[in-house]
């Protein structure tokens, strides 16, 4: 298990940097986004008090309520907040790749040294998938961390009697894009995060396909791919004879065998059929 | 103790052979240590094994005597020893006939012929005959 | 020890993060801070005289969020995310209702459109819904015995196919010869532009031996008005055995309500009406009783009819809510025991919001409380200000 | 003793091994040697469980390739197979870590005679240091077997002595050496067996002192006659 451990770690390492800039740049574009918008809501807030010639912030409350960080963000869905953590995703998507072809392309193959470590080969696996993972869900971390600190900061540059308090998974439901990110109820996170790592999973597969039969491989890849998405498509065209939870039960059900049949394969593969 | 190899002959008699020159010319004395495989090994270049060979080739014509894992010295027995000088001498001398016999030259004119080189060479210095030290 | 911390510094790091996001997820920090501090004070009666006692509402955080919360006498309790099966039924059919009506039959549920009417009996479940397929209005009918679990689905077509009129299934019940019983408001289109309808409420009888209509009658029939719903007062997607239904029709010159006898089809008017002016709020039928409120002001006028012969069966009850302040008040629930009543004053400094269960016979309050809030004077009342109370206690 | 037996190997289409078979004796130094392009590589992969193979059957002392055989079977690439941005010490913290038949002393030993600076980045290495560190990974374990993949190629004439020096070394005593080279007149004397490869094929193998003794032929020469033909 020791060996697990160190391999994570040498994968963990390599990421340090990448993950070090993505936390950066995420906290702070949202936190520019949120000072954009607090100068907007106060801007706004003078101008309809001017126009209907509203003397207190009080009665402004009362005809329109006052513009909470929520109500900005979900107004125009906040690029501040989706640029940013799209980023993060296309950076971590092109990684999924970059984590395996590292190790085989250019002059020095790390992957023999790897593959000749005197333990199992899936802890190899096991390490490249857990790294980016890892990564993944401390930058949720991030993301949890920041929001809160994003909404004080709102309110902060606001005056006194336009701050406005609410329960903040509010704010992630103010954003369909963050509400598919961190999903409010954990059986539909769960769901989300395992498909998600389903998908790793089949792409690592096709990965090592291409890996151990090179352009054979290549083209297995892309076919076992296509067919595991058209397999998890299958539930979702039931008609409506089938009750919702049973279609999402299956869905899981398939998912589960998909990723189930992907991570065999591919332990399979790496530890028979790769080539370097 | 450089020597350079031919690649025709076995290593391992090449290393015998420049032991037995190295007795036949007073460099290794009676009873004198040797260097250990593994030293002879590095010092000569070759590998282990081969090291190995020569040592028990040379055993088993008596030149060396190893007890236990003490280190292989030169045997005493002088009688071994004076062949040896004979043995070197007969091999040179027989391939020297090898190499003369197609120019078809009659004995004696053969044997004047070595008699007056010998008598030029004791003029000059030993250093640049052959270089098998 | 600590060559291995030096060595697994970052890896730790991370995982240590994971957690962090793993217990902020979890947190339920989430959902409370920020929360006003509402709540629901008793202040007259015995809490455990009330079966559940919250109430819901929504509550305006901010200008663009209005939330559903529901309110206990501890505080606030936020509605919880819906799991799949939740979704499944929700908003269609209430879990209670899945589960007293169709437990041991959910595939009677399968396919059935969220817009058709369910019948549950002791023996039988029954679903209509109509359809407008290829220029015809279709009534399709499924019938499950309960127990032999044998199901039938067929579908009948309705005497008028015209694609102008309009067929829309409102109630569904057994007679007693085994018939299905469909009562369906028909809307006849009067002229061209099709700006007025005539409404009608056919009854159709149903053979599910035959498959086939044994009998249509027209129950009642007349001009609609606006504001002013012609037919069957429905609220419910699945109908027990109703021996009378209410039927809102005009009654010479002015509206006037009818109790309609299931198994004869007898119409007998009911002497609701009073002034023609009061806002009726609550009609709430079971077996042959009609308990009846209409509101003016702040007073609740209550009161219980035989639908079997049209006349009240008790004194009208009349509850002032004044008494408590307030200046509009409802009934929303009734039971043979009781009543619930709702009661608010919104341009009150404090604004008010109560709920009160109210005996049957007497009028007398058995169970009355309020939301309260707590903190500073701007707080409690900016909070009372936001909420809007929605659903009373139920019984 | 490594022994393979009838193994055969297509790399897609192109049969790369056709039926090899040849057996390294565990104290000896085998030398695979051929024109470019004959499968050397490939057999010193595939007998490490690099790559697969198609046919016949590699076994190490007697038994087929296991996870735990990498404790006592070291391959040393042609390339050295490092990341760029790993320090020669991240890669012996790397032997350590996995290895127990790591033998830091000896790794420090060889360090210091190979001139190597911990801090150095594989990536920024000249050829000649990253071959020297190359083999230090491999010399450095207690290993019985050492596969060595061109050991020679394309190195200074300084480094490629000093390496040399090892074969005659006690690093190299008594274990089972396979090197595969093209240039095999330089370290000629130094091998025990050889074995000769074309087109994926065995032509012809035999141990050197052998054919000196007998034929008083040089490997060179029989590559000669073998590859002329």
């Amino acid at each position: 298990m020791m060996t697990f451990w160190k391999l994570l770690n040498l994968e963990v390492k390599r990421l340090v940097i990448p993950f070090v800039i993505m936390a950066i740049m995420v906290a702070a574009v949202q936190m520019y986004g949120a000072h954009a918008m607090a100068r907007h809501t106060e801007n706004e807030a003078k101008e309809i008090m001017a126009r209907e010639k509203l003397a207190t912030v009080q009665q402004l409350e009362e005809l329109h309520g006052l513009a909470s960080y929520a109500d900005v963000i979900r107004i125009n869905q906040s690029p501040w907040i989706i640029l940013p953590i799209g980023l993060c995703i296309a950076f971590l998507l092109f990684y999924l790749f970059f984590v395996w072809y590292r190790d085989f392309i250019g002059k020095h193959s790390f992957m023999s040294r790897l593959l000749m470590v005197p333990a199992s080969r899936h802890h190899i696996y096991f390490a490249k998938l857990f790294a980016p993972l890892l990564v993944i869900f401390a930058l949720l971390a991030v993301q949890l961390l920041v929001l809160p600190v994003e909404n004080r900061y709102y309110n902060s540059l606001l005056p006194d009697e336009m701050r406005v308090e609410y329960p903040l998974n509010y704010l992630i439901s103010a954003i369909p894009f963050l509400r598919k990110l961190i999903p409010l109820s954990a059986e539909q996170f769960a769901f989300n995060y395992g498909m998600g790592i389903a998908a790793v999973i089949v792409l690592y597969t096709g990965v090592l396909l291409e890996r151990s039969f090179r352009l054979l491989g290549l083209f297995g890849a892309i076919v076992y791919a296509v067919a595991a998405v058209y397999i998890a498509t299958i539930p979702l065209g039931l008609g409506d004879h089938w009750f919702f939870y049973e279609k999402a039960r299956l869905l899981a059900g398939i998912i589960s065998v998909i990723g189930a049949l992907s991570l065999w394969l591919s332990l399979y593969l790496l530890k028979r059929k790769i080539t370097v | 103790m450089e020597l350079l190899f031919n690649n025709r002959d076995p290593v391992y008699l090449q290393v015998v052979k420049h032991f037995k020159e190295r007795i036949a010319t007073g460099k290794l004395t009676a009873g004198q240590t040797i260097p250990s495989r593994r030293e002879l090994a590095s010092q000569l270049n070759i590998n282990p094994n081969t090291a190995q060979k020569a040592y028990k080739e040379m055993e088993e014509q008596g030149l060396i005597v190893t007890e236990g894992n003490s280190p292989s010295r030169i045997t005493g027995d002088t009688a071994i020893l004076s062949r040896i000088r004979d043995e070197l001498l007969t091999e040179a001398i027989d391939m020297f006939l090898a190499s003369v016999r197609n120019i078809e030259v009659p004995p004696e004119q053969l044997l004047s012929l070595v008699q007056r080189r010998l008598e030029s060479n004791r003029s000059e210095p030993s250093s640049e005959r052959g270089g098998t030290e | 020890m600590s060559r291995a911390i030096a060595k697994y510094w970052i890896t730790s790091v991370m995982v240590g993060l994971v957690i962090v996001f793993a217990f902020l997820y979890v947190r339920p920090g989430w959902e409370t801070k920020g929360d006003p501090k509402l709540r629901l004070a008793t202040l007259e009666g015995d809490p455990k005289a009330v079966a559940n006692l919250s109430v819901w509402g929504t509550y305006r955080y901010s200008r663009d969020f209005n939330s559903r919360i529901g309110l206990d006498v501890d505080g606030i309790i936020h509605e919880k995310e819906p799991t799949l099966y939740e979704q499944t039924f929700e908003p269609w059919l209430s879990a209670k209702t899945v589960k007293n009506m169709f437990d041991g039959n959910l595939d009677f549920l399968r396919g059935k459109k969220n817009y058709g009417t369910f019948y549950s009996d002791d023996e039988m479940l029954a679903y209509a819904n109509t359809e407008h397929v290829n220029d015809d209005w279709v009534l399709q009918i499924s019938v499950l015995d309960k127990d032999t679990k044998q199901q039938s689905d067929f579908e009948v077509q309705y005497p008028d196919s015209n694609t102008r009129n309009y067929w829309f299934t409102d109630a569904l019940q057994r007679a007693a010869n085994g018939d299905i019983i469909v009562l369906s408001t028909h809307s006849v289109n009067v002229d061209a532009e099709e700006t007025r309808h005539d409404k009608e409420l056919v009854r159709l009888q149903i053979d599910t031996g035959k498959k086939a209509i044994s009998s249509v009658t027209t129950v009642i029939a007349g001009r609609e008005e606006d504001k002013k719903q012609l037919g069957l007062l429905r609220n419910t997607k699945v109908y027990n055995p109703m021996p009378y239904m209410l039927i809102s029709a005009p009654m010479n010159g002015k509206w006037g309500y009818y109790s309609y006898q299931t198994a004869t089809g007898k119409l007998s008017p009911i002497s609701i009406v009073k002034a023609g002016t009061e806002i009726p709020t609550m009609f709430d039928v079971a077996d042959d009783r009609l308990d009846y409120a209409y509101t003016d002001g702040s007073r609740i006028h209550l009161q219980s009819f035989d639908l079997a012969t049209g006349q009240p069966e008790s004194e009208e009850i009349l509850i002032d809510t004044s008494q408590w302040n307030a200046v509009s008040a409802r009934a929303v629930a009734a039971n043979p025991k009781a009543f619930s009543i709702i009661y608010e004053n919104k341009k009150a400094d404090d604004p008010i919001a109560g709920v009160a269960i109210v005996d049957r016979k007497t009028g007398k309050v058995i169970y009355r409380a309020e939301v309260q809030a707590d903190g500073t004077e701007q707080e409690r009342q900016e909070a009372l200000r936001k909420f809007d109370l929605v659903s009373g206690l139920a019984l | 003793m490594i022994e393979l037996n009838n193994v055969k190997k297509r790399f897609g289409f192109r049969t790369v091994l056709s039926g090899v078979s040849f057996q390294a004796p565990k104290d000896a130094i085998t030398c695979l040697t051929g024109l470019n392009g004959t499968g050397k590589t490939t057999i010193l992969k595939s007998i490490m469980g690099l790559t697969p193979i198609h046919g016949g059957t590699i076994t190490i002392d007697g038994s087929p390739l296991h996870h735990t055989s990498y404790e006592r079977i070291v391959f040393v690439p042609d390339q050295l197979p490092m990341p760029g941005r790993m320090t020669v010490e991240g890669c012996l913290e790397f032997m350590s870590d996995h290895y127990r038949n790591w033998n830091p002393e000896r790794a420090a030993e060889l360090t210091q005679m190979f001139k190597l600076g911990l801090q150095d980045r594989v990536g920024s290495m000249s050829k000649g240091t990253a071959a020297k560190l190359n083999l230090l990974l491999a010399l450095a374990m207690n290993a019985d077997y050492m596969l060595m993949d061109e050991p020679f190629s394309g190195i200074d004439m300084f480094s490629r002595e000093q390496i040399a020096s090892v074969f005659s070394s006690e690093l190299v005593e008594g274990r089972g050496v396979i090197l595969t080279t093209h240039e095999v007149k330089e370290i000629e004397h130094l091998l025990d067996y050889v074995v000769m490869l074309d087109n994926g094929r065995i032509t012809k193998q035999f141990a050197c002192e052998d054919i000196r003794l007998a034929e008083g032929k040089s490997v060179v020469d029989v590559m000669r006659e073998v590859y002329e033909t």
